[in-house]
């Protein structure tokens, strides 16, 4: 299925391979690109038809216009709420891959700990917003804490749950030569887990942008929620949707680079 | 009150849309309803709460809502970028707002500003009146001394809590009631004693231009139905204090009691009726407004409220 | 070079209509530096057995001792082949090889010089570094011995190591575990179907009953060492042969 | 290590596993217990030694009464709030599932669709509000669709990725058999798949009730999330702490009860 | 009845040091009904030749032809054993028995009477709502086979079936099959490691050489029909075994 027209019409030449490799990079480009430009045309043709005001819904073309107008106050909002992201997200990933070894670890555990990590996922952030302030003011503590909340637990559950999907013949043969819960876990459970891991950080890192946005409301001066907020009470909501669209792309381009480090990693599974 | 329509007419269903949860500012409302003013008027009403920042303006633009709650500053916002709402009545006929801070902290007057933290909310109107306030009050260019700590929504109590905030811009009616039931000793610096900032209506009801032009009958009847409720209140503040209570059982009803003995005297002030407009408050806000870049251009000020509608 | 001695063991599994005994009081016992053979119909309970002796599954009664001592459930004491060949697809040939040095914290490096060595020897040549995925079936038995072999314990457990080979290769493996276990006089248990090859092999060879296993025939086999495929025309190895033949074929 | 303890104590008759069952089940129970107790009383501890404001910090015994006091309130607002969740979630476990076998069937389908799923999971619920009522009125529809929305992206990614887990030999076999693309989905990838749909179904369940919470905030006359912008604008930090205790334990009770679902139908996995 | 027809396949794969080729120009045949064994070195292409056949791979050169037609990466053309078992774990073995009947849309209820009604002679009594995982390595073969003969085809791919069966149940299942193919007139491919095996069971062996695969030595086995294993006496078998044994063993 992956293309094999393509990879058919390039005989087996340097030249013809990469004559091949770039037709098939635009073969791989062009679907997503007719859906998006069909879509974004008839959302034109939707907001001009039914003559919808720009402050409901504006047309892509005003939304364009106000994010070129925009792009340098943009930049110092999307720089404030990357540092928020990265080093929320990097506290997910550390915290909710060691919170889901320790739940994999023993049933014990699991029954202790898998309640409250649920329960922290259903805390709407505005009843701990003022524990949040009043323990860490208004830094950027409290809103790397929200992102890092917000995106760890698919990692805790796809984690857990990978950890369980190791052969039982090859777990046999680690016991078999004594490894110790440890050595499981590195030579054949983690490994076997890695694409369950990876799936849970496609979702977790999904939520790690938008994480951010929220987190600002608690209080921020600079970020994408700032001037989403700022937008919203001055109905500018071309500013809003431009703010939604710097955030998805955001969001796309760390989603993207999870799933080629993934391909990277798991590379073994792609084997024929 | 006014005329009752016929028993044998089918209610109008109107919905109303809050511009926060429910409380004392909305008073009026739920006494009009719970006492049957808006049925007499022939009206059935349903409140709806909770709307977040800008959502209400829009809703009753596009005729999703009837009626909303909104204030001057965001209906002004509103006209600005074509959002074809009007304010058809000032609930509280002045502005109730004012800069809070604890006792202790030692701000009497504006240019005690100087050197604090002040806890924004994120609009840029603040920075114009912290800044117009101090210049009234002769600090000249001392409003670079004053750090701007964004604190988002997180509310009065909280934010002062560890010293992260000097001073924030709160309601009278609630947030300084609430510090009252605390025991909580607060400065507030209330907007209109400083008589520095134009005057302006903060909540205000809206409707659309269109509900206007198309259905003034019910506009009237809404009003002369929530004109009643507010004079209700104004004279019974604890029976009114009681139907709120009952409708929103989640509040505290200390802070409800209090609050609502406060805004008895403020809903209609020295006004001759309650809701009434003035075109100077409408036309010189927006203008301090445009003077300052808040708004991109001026409005036309007499299409931004009506009084006509009123009983 | 340790003794394995196996003592009145008993395995009952759940099946799906009920309990099911697959070894019922079955004792045996391989010398130091012993080849011993075990040959039994399929489903008899011969993995059972080794994995019992690995350490894998408790028996429900009886022990297993080494060198005098009760290691009944006890893991890392043996070197296993198991029956399926249970090579981690995430690693090539070589890095499978070494796993036992891994877990067991021995020289990695070391063990990679002599896996790499012994490629030639396994038919694995220019293999090493190929992850499982890409071998035959054939290869992917050699590349399980290969990691047998390269942990080192003084008992070894093979479950049907040449089952997936053809005559040539086989002969050659056999050949060569042959000299393994001259060289290093390790104590070896082999599971196999192969009477030939159990009378080729070993110094001994139970043949076990259909399960639950008890075993059924116990011979030792006194052909003289080293042995070639020309024992096949001792007439002790025909004798022996037809015994063996004649005890798995009657139950 | 699956209390094997426990089952040894009870011989294999009748009634002594009956004793077994129960000790069981009570030891199973204990240490999540013993872990809960702990950290309430050393809440209440902590409270009351650092002498934290109630509307701080409400201590548990504070929470406890007046939940009790609330329960009359509290009743209609969970049936409102689980009359969102329920229908939110089944149609985002419907589409959910749909669309991981859609991104799942062709490459192409996979880049054109993804990264409006991404973007669908980064547009601030805020934005979309006044289009949502304008779309859908101010009924229950704009709530589901809020609780899908929120709920259904987990289910995709698991899906998609589940799909890819089932192995080479297995997949070659049904192929020799001349299997079409959907009984190889039905037959073998979708079995070998579930435990990972699963593990989506656990993240996103966690996030249904608090889903439907903030759908509430769109605009609703009752429900947890009506309730907890009540009591935070009335300063009544206890009954936030109410409403988010009572959405954990729905969502806790909601979890479980796919945990025992996951049991029962991957039952196939636990064997020795 | 179908005549099965290779012309000229070449396979080469990308191993870990460049391009290996598996199988070199090889062509073969096997006539409607007629029974046809491969004996190849381990790793040689017996399972890749397999693949091409049953469509899985293409070839790089080549054809298959069934009855006269190019099939050549068509599917579902050939019943076929691979040579590790692919059972579905999460299907007892009735289940895994009827998955072809059930994928070509047959009686699945018919198909389920006929899996059951076979255990026995399976050796698999008891076992038919038993999962994979509760089985020995020689009962999920012959599981494994089951599903095979079910999968009614007029050509039949064997590999490997009994390697991991002892001589009575090998035997028994050899017996069986050759019943089987008698009565329906199959035609089958078997590749096999052991050339009593071979002889025993077919009209004609192919023996291949090492990788690159090609055919180094093709024999008619003209043994009479009906076979038992009292042909290893017939000097025409100990000929024929001799052949084959030094070809395999030049190579
Ligand atoms: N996907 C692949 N990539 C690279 N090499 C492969 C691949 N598949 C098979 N090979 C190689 O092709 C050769 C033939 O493999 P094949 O499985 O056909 O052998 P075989 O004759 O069946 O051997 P055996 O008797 O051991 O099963 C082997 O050397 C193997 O390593
Ligand atoms: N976990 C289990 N649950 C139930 N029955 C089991 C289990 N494991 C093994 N058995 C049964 O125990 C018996 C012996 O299995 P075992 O694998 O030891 O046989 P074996 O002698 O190695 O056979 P083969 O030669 O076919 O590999 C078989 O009937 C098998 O079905
Ligand atoms: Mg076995
Ligand atoms: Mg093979």
């Amino acid at each position: 299925m992956r293309s094999e027209q393509a990879q058919r019409i390039a005989p087996e030449t340097a030249i013809g391979r990469h004559i091949g490799e770039v037709q098939r990079r635009l073969a791989q480009a062009f679907p997503p690109f007719v859906l998006l430009s069909a879509m974004v045309a008839a959302w034109e043709l939707i907001v001009w038809q039914l003559a919808l005001p720009a402050w409901l819904l504006p047309p892509p073309s005003r939304i364009l216009t106000t994010l070129l107008s925009n792009l340098p106050i943009l930049g110092e909002h999307v720089v404030a709420t990357l540092t928020v992201t990265i080093p929320g997200f990097g506290l997910a990933l550390v915290t909710g891959f060691a919170l889901g070894v320790l739940i994999d670890a023993s049933p014990l555990l699991r029954r202790a700990v898998y309640p409250l990590l649920v329960t922290s996922q259903t805390v709407p952030i505005v009843a701990i917003a003022p524990l949040l302030v009043v323990g860490f003011g208004f830094g950027m503590l409290p809103k790397v804490l929200v992102v890092a909340l917000v995106t760890f637990f698919p990692i805790v559950v796809n984690t857990a749950d990978g950890l369980q999907a190791a052969d039982r013949d090859q777990r046999r043969l680690l016991e078999a030569m004594g490894a110790n819960y440890w050595q499981l876990l590195r030579l054949l459970r983690l490994p076997a887990a890695l694409p369950s891991i990876f799936t849970g950080i496609k979702v977790a890192i999904t939520y790690s942008v938008i994480g951010a946005v929220l987190a600002e409301w608690i209080g921020a001066s600079a970020g994408l929620g700032v001037y989403i907020a700022r937008s919203l009470r001055a109905f500018r909501t071309d500013q809003v949707f431009v703010a939604a669209l710097v955030t998805s792309l955001l969001t796309i381009v760390l989603f993207a680079l999870v799933t080629l480090l993934e391909r990277w990693i798991v590379s073994w599974r792609d084997e024929p | 009150s006014t005329a009752p329509a016929s028993p044998t007419k089918e209610l109008t269903p109107v919905r109303v849309g809050l511009d926060w949860t429910p409380n004392t500012n909305h008073t009026g409302l739920y006494v009009a309803r719970d006492k049957g003013y808006y049925q007499e008027q022939g009206l059935d009403v349903e409140i709806l709460g909770a709307q977040e920042g800008g959502t209400v303006e829009q809703l009753v633009a596009t005729g999703k809502l009837d009626f909303g709650i909104s204030f001057q500053e965001a209906v002004t916002h509103a006209r600005v970028e074509g959002v074809p709402v009007v304010s058809i009545a000032a609930i509280i006929q002045h502005n109730t707002s004012g800069f809070a801070s604890r006792a202790d902290e030692g701000i009497t007057r504006p240019r005690d500003f100087a050197g604090k933290k002040y806890g924004a909310f994120g609009s840029p109107i603040e920075q114009a009146t912290i800044k117009g306030l101090m210049e009234c009050d002769g600090a000249g260019d001392r409003f670079n001394e004053v750090e701007f700590v964004d604190i988002g929504s997180t509310d009065f109590f909280v934010a002062t809590e560890r010293g992260d905030v000097d001073f924030v811009w709160i309601f009278k009616g609630w947030t300084g009631i609430e510090a009252e039931v605390r025991g909580t000793p607060l400065t507030i610096l209330m907007m209109n004693d400083l008589k520095c900032i134009p005057d302006y209506y903060t909540p205000v009801l809206i409707t659309s231009e269109r509900m206007i032009a198309e259905k003034p009958d019910v506009v009237r009847r809404f009003l002369a139905a929530t004109s009643a409720g507010y004079r209700f209140a104004i004279e019974n503040p604890d029976a009114a204090a009681e139907v709120l209570l009952k409708a929103v059982p989640e509040l505290d009803a200390t802070l409800v009691k209090r609050s609502q003995q406060y805004l008895a005297g403020q809903y209609q002030a020295e006004a001759p009726r309650w809701g009434e407009q003035k075109l100077d408050v409408w036309r010189d806000y927006a203008q301090w407004m445009a003077d300052r870049g808040l708004i991109a251009r001026m409005i036309e000020p007499e299409k931004a409220f009506t009084n006509q509608f009123l009983p | 070079m340790a003794t394995l001695d196996v003592r009145g063991i008993s395995k009952t599994f759940r099946g799906t209509n009920g309990l099911v005994t697959v070894i019922e009081q079955l004792s045996m016992r391989a010398d130091a530096g012993e080849f011993v053979a075990i040959i039994g119909p399929s489903g008899s309970g011969k993995s059972t057995l080794f994995n019992i002796i690995a350490g894998l599954e408790t028996p429900d009664s009886g022990a297993v001792i080494i060198d005098g001592a009760d290691v009944t459930g006890r893991r890392g004491q043996v070197a296993y082949m198991p029956q399926r060949d249970a090579l981690l697809p995430w690693r090539s040939v070589i890095e499978n090889a070494v796993l036992a040095t891994i877990v067991q914290r021995g020289d990695v490096t070391a063990a990679t010089r002599e896996a790499r060595a012994l490629l030639d020897d396994f038919g694995l040549t220019g293999w090493g570094d190929a992850r499982p995925a890409m071998l035959s079936g054939g290869m992917r038995q050699r590349a399980a011995l290969l990691r047998t072999v390269l942990w080192h314990r003084p008992i070894m457990l093979l479950d049907e190591p040449f089952g997936a080979l053809d005559a040539l290769t086989r002969a050659q493996l056999q050949q060569w575990l042959l000299g393994l276990w001259d060289r290093l006089d390790r104590t070896i248990l082999l599971v196999t179907h192969d009477i030939d090859e159990a009378l080729l092999l070993a110094d001994r060879v139970y043949a076990l009953t259909p399960r639950p296993a008890q075993i059924a025939l116990e011979v030792a086999v006194d052909l003289p060492r080293p042995r070639s495929y020309a024992v096949v025309a001792d007439p002790a190895f025909a004798r022996l042969k037809l015994r063996l033949q004649q005890v798995l074929n009657v139950y």
